[in-house]
């Protein structure tokens, strides 16, 4: 699978990045783990995940072409 | 319900008249429940917030302020209209970055309407801010929800 | 604690857009709670409310939203201003007859003072009013204080 | 005492006067009975009344140039 990965706030700071691409993924648990190894400082966030624009609890299934989110907590308002 | 909510940059006194002019529209409507919601310029030290740098997630912003108006516009049936404006990018201290106004045929119900509305956003939209100080440091803060 | 309340006539979208324009010299503010009051054009059949006769008693009002304003200063020591407006005369339907902005450092106290603020207006300013209906018939209308 | 006497809302309508000027009062309770003889209408109506701008419960004292308001139920906001 192709999955978009994108990164807000403070995690876009540390990572430098606002989004990353990767390709033959093979589950949401593996993605976490590539997305973990290429950028081990966000460990130290807190942050939490949506698929597709909905916040994810436990270990969604991926489709090609999904849109994985990294997000801190909200500030908006 | 398809909804723009981003302003890129401060929601100006121009985008307040013209919304604040349309409510005349709403003869159904008796009352107008409006926050608007202000860079503060809040004062630690020599760390006084000049501006407040906001990013969001645009496609998941217009779909979690959809389920916001959804769901009060079902709770609140005497409600005929919710808007919601949000900045994203740079806001300088006394601009305005956050615009929600509610339209109901009885005060009571706008009122009530708006006030869980800036509620819901603080706990739901996507929305990141940086404050930048007089400095020129700067800091990401995080709502905390009472 | 001297403050004019009443606008002869409608509050026009200057007057609003006037008021507005004001809140971003209060820096020190992080939100404004606005509620606007307009004349609602119910519908009672025949009766359709084509406008609304306010009167006032002008002594008593402005020393009533003295109190209005001095109470809810005291109950939320975060407001930094309240500002009230109220109409007298001939209203149209879709008009506003009034207008409450209450500012606050933080926005829970600027949205509960301007919720209460409706409320004691309500309650407590000697203001009366003629609905006047499509056909030219008129009736008194009071406040039910649920 | 002279006292001003301000009917407001429908009472202003069914008295047909604004105001009232009131010479050699004695009383709150003796004023009330002179207007409740000039204007009989009212008493089919609810009203509260006012001293110099402030409700009255029971009866207060006047004195010489008091400005009294008879009120029907307020319909403001």
């Amino acid at each position: 699978m192709e999955i978009q990965v994108l990164f807000f706030g403070v995690l876009a700071e540390v990572t430098k990045t606002a989004f990353k691409h990767y390709r033959g993924v093979t589950s949401f648990e593996e993605l976490k783990m590539r997305v973990g190894d290429d950028f081990p400082e966000i460990a130290h966030y807190n942050f939490r995940i949506a698929v597709n624009n909905e916040l994810v609890n436990g270990d969604p299934l991926l489709k090609d072409g999904d849109e994985v989110a990294y997000m801190p907590p909200f500030a908006g308002g | 319900m398809s909804h723009k909510i981003l302003v890129n940059g401060p929601i100006t006194q121009e985008i307040v008249s013209s919304i604040i002019a349309k409510l005349a529209e709403k003869k159904d409507a008796g009352g107008h429940s409006v926050f608007i919601g202000q860079v503060r310029a809040d004062d630690f030290g020599a760390r006084r917030v000049k501006a407040i740098e906001y990013s969001a997630y645009e496609n998941m912003i217009e779909a979690e302020a959809g389920k916001i108006i959804k769901s009060l516009s079902e709770e609140f049936n005497d409600v005929k209209s919710i808007d919601i404006l949000h900045s994203t990018g740079i806001v300088m201290a006394g601009e305005i970055s956050l615009l929600v106004i509610v339209s109901a045929g009885h005060r009571h119900h706008a009122i009530s309407a708006c006030s869980k509305a800036v509620e819901m956003i603080k706990a739901s939209l996507p929305v990141w801010k940086k404050e930048i100080y007089e400095n020129n440091s700067a800091g990401w803060k995080e709502n905390s929800l009472a």
